[in-house]
């Protein structure tokens, strides 16, 4: 398959005597949008932390492009074409929202495509503009979180690696932000690996889809195909909220465990 | 059985500043001890003993003077310690000393509490501070007329003695004490104090100060355009380094000490021999206090000598009290006896010529 | 008397009004909806009930004394409690030692008693954590008793949070977007906690969420902010098909993460 | 491996875990009791000494490890704890008293220094502390009326009930005393730390914002714990001049802060067993330097050679293991339990990112 | 007159400070670090520029020698970067002071060693040589030391502020891992703010050493260096200068007037009084955090 991007092949990750991810194989193809799904302590952020090089992996071939990536340092990564929007903001507290975006752009050295990528980021976020001044830290929780992205689009990735873009942001803007990233992946042919706890969304966007339990993968296939599963249904989409489990308090046993 | 002392060898230590601010005396002197002792011993040693010679680390800490203590006297067993240096620490490692009876000989502090009761096992090397200030200042009154008295010093046991011959013995002199600074270890900007003691109307400036600070102050008094004034150091900063700071900063400046300085008379034959010793050894340009360790451990060999081979506390104590010699090293008379425990009473002055000690006066 | 009231509150940062007079009233026994636009004001409100920030003009009561009369560190002694939008735990401490500092303000003994562990110190510990393990049952947080915050993830923290303040007994319970990076299934874990907090304790609760299908369960009453200022207050139905609201907050397309919404 | 069913909270409250830790402490006591009969008079010197270290230690680590204060002043309390100590005595105040009373006034006065210093935090409040033990230094000279300033005081011998304690004469017993005030004083840490001003400690370390959310009075919290670890220090400041024999304003210099912060962390930073082992690390590298240079024939003595060579190892144990010498234990603690099971990489320190400091 | 004599050389005695206070200001803000040798790096600095200018040393002339001493400290600081820094990448600040402290214990015995303790003067051309105005009088030294004091605070301040390196390093101080995401070689740059760190204490030790003599505990006028840090607000390069200013005025001024035994008081009871005021300096850098 020539249009592998990014494939991640056995990989074990662990936090000291913490095994956090065991044995996790996956696949990224240019052009392609990819979710994965799992819950709380799934690994999931401990995965995409991996790929990026901020956490080193002790097992395992992480191959983007052909190349051999796991155990880089991280802005190699980024220096490669991977870009990480990373859970919890994590925007620079005491610089502004201008300079916090210009960091964006740091790889890059082209002044005017620099300046035409900030106004485009402004032109979705216009909150952003109107506080280009404001120190980052005092932004508020949303506003800090589409910094986080408007960033990591400044850094014009091959890859984007979203760990929960919707965290804490409207219902409106999380509309709006999803429509960005399907102009990104259609119209600039951005390939994207999304973390997203709102599945519905993120199915929606998906090509394709893996499922993470416990460290490791319990479940792939393209998106269409999981939406239709009915664990998928239940526990990701909660279609069963009000009917199979409607007032009832315990829990479906999950087959693919 | 003599504390220290075997068939074969005798023990002796010292407690010293190694790394704190005063290793730049200590180090030399120990060194220069070190090179008369290798000397002797490689002769043979004294009466069949080898001398070992144990230094301790206090960089200038009394916490960790008493552990040095601790360990030279309950461990190493020491038969006498000298060139110790700092007041307090000695005063601190008397108490271990004087209920076993170890020597304290020639420490490296010019206190007068230094031959402090019991005195049975203390003996110094040279004039204190205090009787070195008194005679410098003497000697400017005698010799220019001069009569208002100012002091700078640093707040410690050394400033202290400096400070307090100033004020005390002003007026048996002749003179009036008008004025006084202190300072920090660390200081390095004396214009201050400098303007506050022009304005004050200072003729004579005492100082007890780093030597560092010491010759900045000079410079910045020669900076400020303030001419009609002596400065008079002490023994402390009877350095060659001070006298050969370029730019004649430091011309003018006196010193009041107990020994005649020895780069100024680096021809003559004595003092040519230890410089050369010296420098072969170490690596290092020979100092004056290199000299005072050497004629330390000089003594000391002389009265292990004159002790015979059957050595103990009192055959030491005896053969000290009896010695007598010119030190030529030195260019001092050395006599102790057992009214007085303080080898040398020379005091001498110098002022700093063309990058050297000159020797004016002699006491 | 309601039970915590907001009258005519007004914060500016420089020259940014944060929050415009705000007037709002939270009764006993309700479970209260704060919703709006990503920087309406909504944080900054929590903020002001907790006296981390202080108004230019407006009053706060709760239970009818003055808050803005107390220091921060007083206002829990109030009876409110309050969780944080980016989680704000000891993150060097375990969830046990987290949520036992919910207790403090229900301790008894004095320094020099705790300094020599008398009797009433052993007692006074057990009690506290009595009530701590209920709420750990409560929150199925048994298996993270004795982990420490730093390696728990983001889903957790958040329960642990909700538990830290159920520790404290509070009579208010002021939750910063509960569910936001919880899954739909947590979510709707936290969906019958909120419910049972309400109905079981008879804690009241302040909530701010943007999960409008969790609004729409559980809150009695939502009021909709906009640049500081109130745009809708009612129903949670009401709020949502207010048209304001969908323009200014929801879009036309609102999606939760259990389903579509509208 | 042993495993731990708990039945009971008040498992979790006791101060010993399971019978095997008591026993392990146990028997650790008996050692520590036993001491002055296995080693001679010097080396029983020096374990007095180390005692007197950790007592020091385990008031900054108080504030420094459990509140996350950094004070480089606590020599400034340790010479407040002895002048205050030694100036009772020579009042004739029985030294049982007059040692109790020196941890207490240090206590107040470090308290009522922590009001002001409250607001600081992290560089700031180190910096301001360092002044302080620098001017503590010139305060004890311009005091030369009570502290004889330069010059310095004699410790006078320590009288218990009429028993009378000097430092040369009864080794034995002045190793005793230091033993009790470490177990009083370690007793006392422990009890703290498992009530809920001990938490309050922990939770304004970690976050100042939601402690207050939780009801913790920061600025008292600081206090108390600047008012206890002062007074611990303070403690262990009297007996340090009393142990030395004399004291100048020289002996609690600034630098003796600097050596306690290192103490704590080569020790291991929050722990109790961490002010044991730093004290070991700092009491003893000196002689052990000192010892080995002897080994090595007289040769030439290398000025500063100490304190070099005492840097290379703070270095090098800083880098071997940054969590300190009692982190290193828990590591070793838990391989050995784990065998075989244990990874060879387990304790490969995965990557670490710090942030800002500067919100708070 | 007096008085204006007073304060020329305290400006000029400040800016030493200011110098020395630089180089913490600079690590801090790229790293949050702080660096507890940065005395001892400048006292070394000197000693370089000594070794090298010297006759009785290498002996090299003085202006040949001025590249030279900023190549071999600045390698020294990178090299120490990542010799020993590297090893504590992430680990608290704590771990960072331990071991700056300790490391200023190895750089004193190693100048101890190799140059010996006696106080040495530097043969610099600025050591000699006054300049009268009217009745003023100022060094060669002060004069060079108040002109490069400004020049440097000026450059280091517009590098930070106007450049993207500037930039990077104050995201590197804030958020590490952040840092990393947006592509920032952080360990590169840390190493490389080590290295100029070396170089501003280089140059503040050569002025130092021009203003009088040196032995190997000047390094302790890290500490005065560090109180006017903290009092212009520590990570604030214009606070530094200020602060340097601040402390250097006051001491001449304090030894002047007030009776001794308190002059010495002065800097450090400022210190106190100041952030009793403003408890994170004059140019506050720390902010109370939003939640
Ligand atoms: N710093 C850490 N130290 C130890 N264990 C950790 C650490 N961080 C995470 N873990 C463990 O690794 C596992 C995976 O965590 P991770 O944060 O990747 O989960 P996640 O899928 O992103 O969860 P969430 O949806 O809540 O964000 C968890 O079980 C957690 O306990
Ligand atoms: N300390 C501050 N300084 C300046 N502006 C601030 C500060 N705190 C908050 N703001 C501004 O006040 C507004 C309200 O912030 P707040 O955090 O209350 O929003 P919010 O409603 O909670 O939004 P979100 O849903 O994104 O969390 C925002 O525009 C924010 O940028
Ligand atoms: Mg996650
Ligand atoms: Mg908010």
């Amino acid at each position: 398959m020539s249009d592998l991007l990014l494939e991640v092949r056995n990989l074990e990750t662990f936090y000291g005597p913490i095994m956090a991810i065991r044995g996790v194989s996956l696949e990224v193809r240019k052009g392609r949008v990819v979710t994965v799904l799992g819950a709380n302590g799934a690994g999931k952020t401990t995965l995409l932390k991996t790929i990026s090089g901020i956490m080193d992996p002790e097992k395992g071939k992480i191959i983007f492009e052909g190349q051999e990536i796991q155990g880089w340092e991280p802005h190699r990564v980024v220096k490669a074409g991977i870009v990480h929007v990373p859970e919890g903001r994590e925007v620079f507290p005491l610089l502004t929202v201008e300079e916090n975006l210009a960091l964006g752009a740091y790889t890059r050295s082209d002044k005017a495509e620099i300046a035409r990528d900030r106004d485009l980021v402004f032109n979705y976020f216009p909150i952003l503009a109107e506080r280009r001044k404001q120190e980052a830290g005092t932004l508020s929780g949303g506003q800090q979180q589409m910094l986080a992205i408007g960033r990591g689009l400044m850094l014009r990735p091959k890859i984007m690696l979203l760990d929960e873009p919707s965290l804490g942001l409207s219902p409106l803007l999380t509309q709006e932000i999803f429509a960005i990233l399907k102009r990104l992946n259609q119209d600039e042919g951005v390939t994207m690996m999304l973390v997203e706890q709102n599945a519905a969304v993120a199915l929606d966007l998906a090509d394709d889809g893996y499922v993470m339990e416990l460290g490791r993968i319990v479940m792939s296939g393209t998106a269409d195909r999981l939406a239709a599963s009915e664990d998928i249904q239940s526990f990701y989409l909660g279609h069963d909220t009000e009917g199979a489990r409607g007032e009832r308090r315990w829990k479906r046993k999950k087959t693919w465990r | 059985q003599t504390q220290g002392v075997s068939d074969t060898e005798v023990v002796l230590g010292s407690v010293n500043d190694l790394s704190g601010i005063f290793a730049a005396v200590g180090v030399p002197a120990v060194n220069g001890a070190n090179l008369k002792f290798d000397q002797v011993n490689a002769a043979g040693g004294i009466h069949g003993r080898q001398i070992r010679f144990v230094v301790e680390d206090h960089a200038y800490q009394l916490p960790k003077s008493t552990q040095a203590y601790n360990k030279l006297i309950n461990r190493d067993q020491v038969f006498a310690n000298l060139l110790s240096l700092g007041t307090p620490h000695n005063l601190a490692g008397f108490q271990l000393m004087d209920p076993k009876g170890v020597f304290n000989i020639n420490p490296l502090t010019a206190a007068r509490e230094m031959l402090k009761e019991p005195v049975d096992n203390k003996f110094t090397g040279f004039s204190s501070y205090y009787d070195q200030t008194t005679a410098g200042m003497r000697y400017l009154a005698k010799e220019y007329g001069l009569t208002k008295v100012c002091t700078m010093y640093l707040p410690t046991d050394f400033g202290l003695e400096i400070s307090n011959a100033t004020k005390e013995q002003a007026e048996s002199l002749g003179m009036t004490f008008v004025s006084e600074t202190t300072h920090k270890p660390d200081e390095q900007e004396f214009v201050g104090a400098v303007q506050k003691l022009r304005s004050d109307g200072c003729e004579v400036v005492t100082m007890a100060l780093g030597v560092r600070a010491g010759i900045t102050v000079v410079g910045t008094a020669k900076q400020l355009g303030w001419t009609d004034v002596k400065f008079l150091a002490t023994s402390a900063g009877f350095l060659e380094a001070v006298a050969a700071v370029p730019g004649g900063v430091t011309d003018g400046l006196y010193a009041a000490s107990g020994w005649v300085d020895l780069q100024a008379r680096r021809d003559d034959p004595a003092p040519a021999k230890f410089i050369a010793e010296y420098e072969a050894a170490f690596g290092q340009p020979a100092t004056g206090f290199a000299m005072l360790g050497y004629n330390a451990a000089d003594t000391v060999v002389r009265a292990l000598e004159a002790a015979g081979p059957d050595l103990t506390q009192d055959s030491f104590r005896a053969a000290m009290e009896g010695l007598e010699y010119y030190s030529d090293l030195l260019d001092t008379q050395i006599k102790y006896s057992p009214e007085n425990h303080q080898g040398a009473n020379d005091i001498t002055i110098s002022v700093v010529e063309n990058g050297l000690w000159k020797l004016v006066g002699r006491e | 008397m309601s039970l915590l009231e907001l009258d005519s509150v007004t914060l500016k940062f420089g020259g940014l009004t944060a929050v415009n007079d705000l007037s709002m009233s939270v009764e006993e026994g309700q479970v209260f909806a704060l919703v709006g636009p990503n920087g309406a004001g909504k944080s900054t409100v929590f903020n002001l009930i907790s006296r981390f920030y202080t108004p230019v003009t407006g009053s706060i009561r709760f239970d009818g004394k003055d808050v803005l009369k107390m220091a921060p560190h007083e206002v829990p002694n109030l009876g409110i409690a309050r969780t944080f939008q980016n989680i704000e735990l000891f993150h060097q401490a375990t969830v046990l030692q987290n949520l036992l500092v919910g207790r403090h303000r229900h301790r008894k003994t004095n320094m020099i008693a705790q300094m020599l562990h008398l009797p009433s110190v052993r007692a006074e510990e057990r009690e506290h954590r009595h009530a701590v393990e209920e709420v750990i049952d409560f929150l199925d947080l048994q298996p993270y008793r004795n982990s420490r915050i730093a390696g728990l993830p983001y889903g957790v923290r958040k329960v642990v949070e909700l538990g830290r303040a159920l520790a404290s007994k509070p009579r208010l319970l002021l939750l910063d977007e509960p569910a936001s990076g919880l899954s739909v299934e947590e979510t709707q874990n936290m969906r019958w906690w909120i419910d049972d907090i309400r109905r079981h304790m008879g804690i009241t609760v302040l909530m701010v969420e943007h999960d409008m299908g969790l609004v729409g369960k559980v809150c009695d009453r939502v009021l909709a902010l906009a640049d500081g200022a109130k745009l809708a207050e009612g129903t949670p139905a009401e709020v949502q098909s207010h048209p304001k609201v969908i323009e200014a907050y929801l879009g036309t397309n609102a999606v939760s993460k259990g389903g579509k919404v509208a | 491996m042993r495993f731990h069913f708990k039945t009971d909270y008040d498992q979790d409250i006791r101060l010993f875990e399971d019978g095997w830790t008591f026993s392990l402490y146990a028997a650790l006591l008996v050692l520590a009791l036993a001491l002055p009969l296995m080693i001679d008079p010097f080396f029983l010197g020096e374990a007095t000494n180390v005692l007197i270290w950790a007592i020091a230690g385990l008031g900054l680590m108080l504030l420094t490890g459990q509140t996350g204060q950094v004070s480089l002043g606590h020599s400034a309390f340790m010479a407040l704890g002895c002048y205050s100590c030694v100036l009772m005595m020579e009042a004739n105040v029985p030294f049982v008293l007059a040692f109790l009373l020196a941890g207490v006034i240090t206590g107040v006065v470090g308290a009522l220094i922590a009001i002001p210093a409250l607001k600081l935090h992290g560089v700031y409040l180190a910096i301001a502390t360092l002044a302080l033990a620098i001017l503590a230094d010139d305060i004890i000279v311009l005091l030369k009326e009570w502290t004889d300033g330069v010059n310095g005081k004699m410790s006078p011998p320590i009288d218990l009930f009429g028993y009378e304690i000097s430092r040369w004469n009864n080794p034995i017993e002045w190793y005793y005393l230091t033993l009790a005030v470490v177990l009083m004083v370690t007793l006392f840490y422990r009890n703290l730390l498992r009530a809920p001003l001990g938490r309050a400690f922990a939770a304004v370390r970690d976050s100042e914002i939601s402690a207050q959310a939780m009801g913790v009075n920061v600025a008292q919290t600081k206090t108390i714990a600047f008012g206890i670890s002062c007074a611990i220090t303070g403690l262990g400041g009297a007996l340090m001049g009393l142990f030395a024999g004399a004291f100048n304003n020289e002996t609690f210099n600034f630098l003796l802060s600097i050596q306690l912060l290192m103490m704590i962390v080569v020790g291991g930073l929050g722990f109790i067993h961490g002010a044991f082992l730093g004290a070991v690390v700092i009491a003893f590298l000196p002689q052990v330097l000192s010892m080995t240079t002897d080994l090595f024939g007289r040769g030439v003595a290398i000025p500063g050679l100490e304190s070099g060579v005492f840097g290379v190892i703070l270095i090098l144990f800083i880098l071997f293991e940054p969590m300190g010498l009692y982190g290193r234990w828990l590591k070793i603690r838990t391989f050995l339990e784990l065998f075989p099971f244990a990874r060879k990489d387990m304790f490969k320190r995965q990557k670490s990112y710090l942030k800002t400091e500067r919100l708070r | 007159m007096e008085v204006l004599q007073l304060l020329i050389s305290g400006l000029a005695n400040g800016c030493v400070y200011g110098l020395i206070a630089l180089g913490f200001v600079l690590i801090y803000k790229a790293t949050e670090a702080v660096n507890f040798a940065q005395g001892d790096f400048m006292m070394l600095g000197a000693f370089v520029t000594l070794g090298l200018v010297n006759p009785e040393y290498a002996g090299i002339p003085f202006w040949l020698a001025l590249p030279l001493v900023f190549l071999i400290m600045g390698v020294l600081g990178y090299l120490l970067d990542i010799v020993v820094l590297r090893a504590v990448f992430g680990q608290s600040q704590v771990a960072v002071i331990i071991v700056t402290i300790a490391l200023g214990f190895v750089i004193r015995f190693a100048v101890g060693e190799i140059w010996g303790h006696e106080p040495q003067s530097l043969r610099s051309p600025l050591a000699l040589g006054d300049v009268r105005i009217g009745e003023l009088v100022l060094g060669l030294a002060d004069i060079a030391v108040i002109i490069v004091t400004l020049i440097m605070t000026f450059l280091l301040w517009q590098f930070f502020q106007r450049t993207k390196m500037g930039l990077a390093m104050q995201a590197a101080s804030q958020n590490q891992m952040a840092a990393y995401y947006m592509g920032i070689p952080v360990k590169r740059i840390q190493g490389m703010v080590w290295a100029l760190a070396g170089i501003v204490a280089a140059v503040a030790g050569i002025l130092y050493a021009s203003k009088g003599a040196l032995d190997p505990t000047a390094g302790f006028i890290g500490i005065k260096a560090f109180a006017a840090a903290v009092i212009g607000g520590f990570g604030s390069l214009p606070g530094a200068l200020l602060g340097g200013l601040i402390v250097g005025v006051i001491e001449p001024f304090a030894s002047r007037y007030l009776p001794p035994g308190w002059s010495q008081i002065a800097p450090y009871a400022l210190l106190i009084a100041v952030l009793l005021f403003r408890p994170h300096g004059l140019f506050a850098q720390v902010r109370a955090k939003k939640v």
